[in-house]
Order: structure tokens, then C-alpha cells, then sequence
């Protein structure tokens, strides 16, 4: 019997986390990527290890789902991770203010929590506002984006799954009986179609999600949001720096390698495959951010750029969940083979595969558990050192 | 697959010799090699010349009469100046092997060349006046 | 509200099975973008075909290294403002010494192999990270961070030394710079990988590994810094033994 | 972390510390003895040594000769390893490595004692 076979399109996060889930559960898989690993909003996340604090009060489901996969990525990927933890500072009396939120929220959602005071606080993170009014330590991190996901797909890639990267999907082979059976695409580097059969297709285009699932002529509510995020050249602090307030522009302050990245700014657009940087947000990321950490305005600006979110449903940019979700076409909109994940965030990438992944075992009748969480990821350069 | 003129091959040597885009350690590294091979090759021709002097005075100094023409002292004169430039450059080489100057030998690297045109300009001065 | 430059971006082409060639691009750009933001709009505005290699857009990743003008470069943090001028052109080609996948994109794999290889790190303890302009004030207790590599591994260094344009078996410069983080005396095992024809000794001095280095690596410093351990280390056997 | 690293093809030892050795300190002898032989020869007297005579008088002083073959021998030592580490950028195989290796120490052979004799018979011509 040959194994049940599965196309991913997109080698993002979700992509690649699925690919190696799937591989791992005995599926034939194959991943096809229009262009390189983590190209689209993947590559381009700030890099924040969450712990959940973030959506505590106002987003819990996302909040849980947070605080365990950064406990579960922690232990499977330390090659890409830097553990050092975070705060959440209070500058202000309305920080101060929504302390009392955060501190019910955390506790609702397990995620641990040290008080620290102001005094404390500056110990820890000399850089950071002298005039912090109180702090939280919380178990944040940050990560390498492009590492994470090639140590996923080091991971599948060992488990038999094939990468095609700079393979853009052109069009859904449907069956005649209106359900899915497969993928037409486009290889870049040969300019020549080719097509891959399977026996389901993984729609894991994130924000692009809409765009694949309408070739099927179905739908995703969608709601691409981009954000800008601004890096400095100085690696001002160790631990992510978060504002103790509901979410908001500018409000994290992160290290990653020599430099802090700050973020971010949510906004809506039309046209998503090139989102121009707005200069008045980087204005904006300087004034917001050097309020955590002042010494961002003697330091150089390193880069900017965008990244979009992939928001689901209705809710008004920050007022949107956080949380994924996994669509069954069949379901939703009476066409088989084809199954969307999107939604999420980089924090949560094996999860959303778990998810992606019980549902294509299910149409299929495949019984294989979920073993993600307890197997630690190959080093991400084994990527290369494998044949596709 | 047909990318064999990006990867790494002997027949691009003609890279170390192409200055495009390079900055001041690459052309030292140009210059290294190009007085490397000239001073090599000399080498040789020079053993092979002075076989001259094995012949006793009258064929040396006719030879040497024929080589005291202006672009002879010339090209005689590029054989100094390449000694003085590679051996200069290679004090260079040898004390950033040794970790002495690393982060500053962009600027021994200028001194040191100062110091070989101000020979090579003694020398030359020499060479062509006496 | 932005400046606009029209610009010419210059673009090395080639599909699998067909020989280089250029094709031009006119665009209107904003001058304080940067260089792959140029190629990433006529991907998306003009030409759907040209192939490139990015991820983060930020200098974390490594994914975007490609010859500007001639020279490496981290195409996300190269303005476009410090390559060319209004009205001018920018060519932009793969980074060389790595074989190409299509345009500009390059398989970096050869590079990837040889830094695990070293054992090269990709998260070290904060303190081992060798920073030279260490920001105002650290806390005491920065010995217990952790934090990502310099390194990024980028590639420019490959691209832009005399010495691994001919020589395809040369660890190069950015895998020696690992095998120098890792350290010579906590992995001895390293000692016969980099004191060899491979290795340091076919470094050459030019220097144009840090010249072009995106990301404070410093490769030159690190293979004579492994220079001189292997001399104390060779010569020191030497009297060991006597 | 040294569990990480694996093994890789054994690198060749086609240059190694050593060699390098052999190259900086012919190459740290050369820029002293190439600077007295170019004064020498440039500077010495109202022309520097150009003719015969000048040259058979020179080599009279015991010093010179035995000056002279050392450095010949070092800047032959130090002008084929120099040649052979260029040669070693061109990766050439293992007989091509052998073939250099052999050529190189003929050449390096026969140069040495070829200048040996020039210098012996000139001075004998004194």
C-alpha cells in the first residue's frame, strides 16, 4: 500500500511545521514554495518568542496556546531560540493601571510571572527607562526566523518529505467531482508547469491563504494586516521588552543578535505581495520604542521593512483574534482535498500543524498520533546537507 | 543543471587578478601575486643570464653594454621596485598572521607602500644617473 | 512625503540550462528603500519570474547576500541611496562561488555543510559574543544569556575571496571564523581540519571577508587569531615532545 | 558541542603550518639579503658592480660567496613554495600535486647547485 499522499503550498511556518508533522505521522509529502523558505510574512516576523502575556487579558485562547508552544519550541529547537526571557514595564499611571489585569490575566492563562520592582528591573535591563514604575518578568524569547523554519524542514526532509522551492502554484487540479486532487504549478528556475497529484492539498499560504483557497472557489476570511518594525544597531537589552498595556504600536522592544528589532504598527492593504515601509511608522517605532528603552535615539536605524499578518475573520486589526484556524473545504464550502491553515502566529507554528495535520489524518482515516512535541528538530543546516 | 561558471574553479583565476568592486587588502593581495609571479619568473632568467659571467669579461660586459639602455634600466628598475613592493607587503602578511596589527593593517598596509615608493624612487634616481 | 527616484535595475537572469544574461528594469523607487526592496518590486509590479533568495528583511537571516555593483552586499540593509544615484543604474547579480538555482538565487549548501562541519555555533553564551562597542552599560550577570551567532551565515565572504574562486574544496572565510568562535582548545579535533591546505593556509590576506562582512564577524581577524593558536600550538609540541 | 561535529573527508595535507613556516621566514631572510644584494649591486663604488672585473673583486671577501649561496638557496626555497602555495589554489589533484612536487624540487635542486658553481667559478677566476 502506497503511503497517503499530501501537497503543502507554502514553506512559511505553518508550511514547513506541517510538512515534518505529517512526515513524522508515515505521510508521502510534498512542500512547494513559490519562492525560497520563509519568503513572505514567516521571514519577516519579529522574531518574538511569545509567552502569551501579550493577549492575556483580551485574547486567552491565544494567550495558552502561546505560553506551551514556547515551552514545547524551547525544548525541541534551542539552536535557534535566545531563552532570555522578557518584561513587561510599566511607564505610566495607565500601565500601572492595567497591571492589575495582566497579573488576573497570566494567572488565568498560566503563564509565570515574577514582580519585579523598579530597582530590580533596572538591574536586569540597565538600558531600559529609568523611570519604570513596576516590571514582569515572563519567560519570552526570540528566535531566528529563517532557522526555525529550516529546522522544520531539516526535520521533515529527514522523514522522507520534498521541497520544491521557487515552485508557485498556478492552479488546483479538481477531480471532475468537485473536490481537489492536486496542484499545478509553475517551477521558477525552468519556467516549465508541472503537476503534483495528491490525495490532499494543504492550502498554508498564511496571508495569501484567500488567493490559493478561491482557485478551488472557496473562501477564507482573511485579513491581511501589515505591520512595520524597525531594527537599531545596538543590542540594547537581553530580555524582549514588552509595554504593560493593551496591544499597541511600537509597544516590544527585542534583541536579536547585535541588534534590537521594535514593532510593530497594524494596517490594512490591497495589494500584498510588496507592502512599502511607511516612513511615518518608523517615526512613530523610534518614539514609542525609545520610551522602553531610551537610548534607541542615539542609535542607528539598521533596517525596516514589513511583514502581514494573516488575521482571520471579522475583528478590526488588533481587535482580532490571535488564535488559527484550520478549515476543512469540504465543510465549509463543499469541496474535498483541500484543507487551509492560517491565522496563528509564529509562537504557535507546531500547534497549528498538530491541528493541520489531525485533520488530514481524519479525512483520510489515517490513525497516527501527533509525536511533535517530544521530538527535537534536526540542526537547520542538515536542510542542505539532504537531497530533495 | 548547467551553473558550472559560478562555482568555484581553476579556470577562474583570472578572479585574482580582477580588481572590480575590490577594496584596498584585495588589491594588496592583486599586487602580492602579480610581483609574485614576475619576481619568480625573473628569478630564473637572472641565474640563466648571469651564466654569462662563466664565459670570462669580454661576453659579460658587451651584455652588460647591451642592457645599459635606457629600457633596460627600465624594466630593471620594475624588478626593484616588485622586489621592494612584495617583500614590504609580505612584513605585512607575516605580522597580521601573528595577530600584530589586523584590525589596523589597512593603514601598515599604506605606510608600508610610502615607504616602498620613497626606495623605489632612491633607487630609480640611482639606476638612471649613473 | 518620500523622494522618488527613477532607477535601472540591472538584473542577472538565467534559468536552468541557459547561459547568464542581463535584463533591465526601470522602476520608481523610494531612495531610503533598500536594494532588495528594488528587486522584490519588479517581482511583484513588473516581471513574476525573476528568482531570489530573502527571509527576514533584516539582517538576522543571511538570505538576501547578492553582488551589487560588483560588490557583496546584504541587499535588506543596503540603501538604495548608497548605490546609485536618480536616473542611475544598479546591477545586481548572485553572490559568486556558489552554484546558481536561478537568477539570483544561489544553493548555499556547500557553505551550510562546511559550518556544521566546524561545529560552528548558532547561539553562544552573550559574553563569548566578542563585542568590540559593547552598548553603555551591561548588567553584571550577562554571563547567564544566551544569544543568536554573529555569524548569519550570508555567504558574502565566500563571494568576495580571491582564494575560494578557484579553490572549491576551501573551508572559506566564514567557516573558519566559526571554527575560531568554537575555539581550537575546546575541540582539538579541529586542529587537522583548519591547519591545512583547506584551511587557514589558503587564506591569502586579502582582507576582503571583513571588508564586505555584514555582520560584525570579522573573518580575517579570526583566521590569523587561528594562525597564530596553531603556530603556539605546532611549535609548542615541538618542545613538548623534547 | 564537539558531539556536533562530524567528520568530514580528512583535508589533505597539502599545506600546512610548516610549509607556511618555510615561506615567512625565507620570506623575513629574503627582505634583508634581497636589500643588501640590490645595494650591492646598485650602490657600491661610482655605478654598483656592473662590470666583470667589479664582480670577481667582489666575490674575493669569504664573506660574499658564502653570503651569496645562502641566499640563493633561500630565495629559490622561498619563490617555489610561494609558486607551489599559488599552484595549490588551482586544487590540482593528488598526481598533479606529485608531479609539482617532483618538478619543483628538481628545479629547486639544480638552480641551487647551478648557482653554487657560477659563484665558485667566479670566485676562482680572482
Amino acid at each position: 500500500m502506497s503511503k497517503p499522499s499530501v501537497v503543502i503550498v507554502g514553506a512559511g511556518f505553518t508550511g514547513v511545521a506541517t510538512a515534518h508533522d505529517l512526515a513524522l505521522r508515515g505521510f508521502d509529502v510534498t512542500v512547494i514554495e513559490r519562492g525560497d523558505l520563509c519568503n513572505g510574512t514567516s521571514g519577516r516576523t519579529h522574531g518574538l518568542l511569545h509567552c502569551g502575556g501579550r493577549y492575556a487579558v483580551k485574547d486567552q485562547e491565544s494567550a495558552i496556546e502561546c505560553i506551551d508552544e514556547n515551552m514545547i519550541l524551547r525544548k525541541i529547537v534551542p539552536q535557534v531560540i535566545e531563552p532570555n526571557g522578557g518584561l513587561f514595564i510599566a511607564i505610566d499611571e495607565g500601565d500601572l493601571q492595567y497591571g492589575e489585569t495582566f497579573i488576573a490575566g497570566c494567572e488565568a492563562c498560566h503563564i509565570p510571572l515574577e514582580e519585579l520592582t523598579p530597582k530590580e528591573a533596572l538591574r536586569l535591563e540597565p538600558n531600559i527607562n529609568p523611570n519604570v514604575l513596576t516590571a514582569f518578568l515572563v519567560p519570552d524569547g526570540t528566535f531566528d526566523p529563517l532557522r526555525l523554519a529550516l529546522s522544520f524542514a531539516a526535520s521533515a526532509k529527514a522523514n522522507g518529505a520534498k521541497f520544491r522551492t521557487y515552485t508557485e502554484a498556478k492552479s488546483l487540479i479538481m477531480d471532475g467531482k468537485g473536490a481537489v486532487s492536486g496542484v499545478k504549478a509553475l517551477e521558477r528556475t525552468t519556467n516549465q508547469m508541472v503537476e503534483l497529484r495528491a490525495d490532499i492539498v494543504v492550502n498554508a499560504t498564511g496571508a495569501w491563504a484567500g488567493e490559493i483557497a478561491e482557485m478551488a472557489g472557496a473562501t477564507v476570511p482573511i485579513k491581511p494586516t501589515p505591520g512595520v518594525m524597525v531594527v537599531y544597531d545596538q543590542r540594547f537589552v537581553q530580555r524582549a521588552i514588552n509595554r504593560l498595556n493593551k496591544p499597541g504600536d511600537g509597544d516590544i522592544v527585542l534583541p536579536q543578535r547585535r541588534m534590537v528589532v521594535v514593532g510593530t504598527t497594524s494596517f490594512e492593504i490591497d495589494d500584498l505581495d510588496y507592502v512599502p515601509v511607511i516612513e511615518e511608522q518608523v517615526e512613530l517605532m523610534l518614539e514609542r520604542g525609545s520610551e522602553l528603552v531610551p537610548g534607541l535615539r542615539n542609535a542607528k536605524v539598521r533596517g525596516k521593512y514589513t511583514a502581514t499578518r494573516p488575521l482571520i475573520g471579522a475583528g478590526e486589526g488588533r481587535s482580532a483574534a490571535r488564535t488559527f484556524k484550520c478549515y476543512d473545504h469540504k465543510e465549509t464550502d463543499n469541496v474535498d482535498g483541500l484543507v487551509t491553515i492560517t491565522g496563528g502566529k509564529a509562537t504557535t507554528l507546531r500547534a497549528m500543524a498538530e491541528k493541520t495535520a489531525d485533520v488530514v489524518c481524519e479525512k483520510l482515516g489515517v490513525r497516527a498520533a501527533c509525536v511533535t512535541k517530544d521530538t527535537s528538530l534536526l540542526s537547520y543546516r542538515q536542510y542542505y546537507n539532504m537531497p530533495n | 543543471m548547467d551553473t558550472q561558471h559560478n562555482r568555484p574553479s581553476p579556470s577562474r583565476f583570472w578572479n585574482w587578478f580582477n580588481p572590480v568592486g575590490r577594496q584596498t587588502s584585495g588589491w594588496a593581495f592583486m599586487l602580492q601575486r602579480v610581483t609574485a609571479l614576475g619576481l619568480t619568473f625573473y628569478l630564473f632568467l637572472h641565474l640563466i643570464i648571469l651564466g654569462q659571467l662563466a664565459y670570462g669579461p669580454q661576453g659579460y660586459d658587451s651584455f652588460i653594454k647591451l642592457v645599459s639602455s635606457p629600457i633596460f634600466i627600465a624594466s630593471e628598475l620594475l624588478v626593484v621596485a616588485a622586489a621592494f613592493l612584495h617583500g614590504l607587503n609580505g612584513i605585512r602578511i607575516i605580522l597580521t598572521t601573528f595577530g600584530i596589527s589586523v584590525t589596523r593593517q589597512k593603514q601598515l598596509f599604506y605606510a608600508l607602500m610610502v615607504l616602498a615608493l620613497i626606495i623605489i624612487t632612491v633607487f630609480g634616481i640611482r639606476m638612471f644617473t649613473v | 512625503m518620500s523622494e522618488k527616484w527613477n532607477i535601472t535595475l540591472k538584473v542577472s537572469r538565467q534559468k536552468q540550462g541557459e547561459a547568464p544574461h542581463f535584463d533591465e528594469y526601470k522602476i520608481e523607487v523610494n531612495p531610503d528603500e533598500y536594494v532588495l526592496d528594488a528587486v522584490e518590486r519588479v517581482w511583484a509590479f513588473i516581471d513574476r519570474t525573476v528568482c531570489f533568495r530573502h527571509a527576514c528583511h533584516h539582517s538576522t537571516c543571511g538570505a538576501c547576500g547578492m553582488r551589487v555593483n560588483d560588490v557583496e552586499k546584504l541587499t535588506c540593509i543596503t540603501y538604495i541611496r548608497d548605490v546609485t544615484h536618480d536616473g542611475g543604474t544598479i546591477k545586481v547579480e548572485p553572490l559568486r562561488n556558489f552554484p546558481v538555482v536561478s537568477d539570483l538565487a544561489v544553493d548555499m549548501g556547500s557553505l551550510y555543510r562546511r559550518l556544521e562541519s566546524v561545529g560552528a555555533r548558532s547561539v553562544l553564551p552573550v559574553p563569548e559574543a566578542e563585542i568590540e562597542r559593547s552598548p553603555s552599560s551591561w548588567s553584571a550577570d550577562d554571563g547567564q544569556y544566551i544569544r543568536l551567532a554573529d555569524c548569519i551565515e550570508c555567504g558574502l565572504c565566500i563571494s568576495a575571496c580571491p582564494a575560494a574562486t578557484t579553490s572549491k574544496d576551501y573551508l572559506g572565510p566564514a567557516v573558519l571564523a566559526g571554527a575560531q568562535a568554537n575555539g581550537l582548545k575546546r575541540n582539538p579535533e579541529l586542529m587537522n581540519l583548519v591547519d591545512s591546505e583547506d584551511g587557514v593556509w589558503r587564506c591569502h590576506s586579502a582582507f576582503e571577508c571583513t571588508a564586505v562582512c555584514p555582520s560584525f564577524v570579522d573573518p580575517a581577524r579570526r583566521i590569523m587569531d587561528l594562525r597564530t593558536q596553531i603556530f603556539k600550538e605546532r611549535v609548542g609540541s615541538l618542545f613538548r615532545k623534547a | 558541542m564537539s558531539a556536533n561535529i562530524q567528520s568530514v573527508s580528512t583535508p589533505r595535507s597539502g599545506e600546512n603550518s610548516w610549509w607556511y613556516l618555510l615561506k615567512i621566514v625565507t620570506g623575513v631572510l629574503l627582505v634583508v639579503l634581497l636589500g643588501i644584494h640590490l645595494v650591492v649591486n646598485h650602490f657600491i663604488g661610482q655605478h654598483g658592480l656592473l662590470t666583470y672585473a667589479d664582480i670577481v673583486a667582489y666575490y674575493q671577501n669569504p664573506i660574499i660567496p658564502i653570503m651569496e649561496i645562502c641566499f640563493l638557496a633561500v630565495v629559490v626555497l622561498h619563490s617555489l613554495t610561494g609558486l607551489r602555495g599559488i599552484l595549490l589554489d588551482l586544487k590540482p589533484s593528488r598526481t598533479i600535486l606529485q608531479v609539482i612536487d617532483t618538478f619543483m624540487i628538481i628545479v629547486g635542486v639544480a638552480a641551487v647547485t647551478y648557482g653554487t658553481w657560477l659563484i665558485l667559478t667566479i670566485k676562482s677566476r680572482g
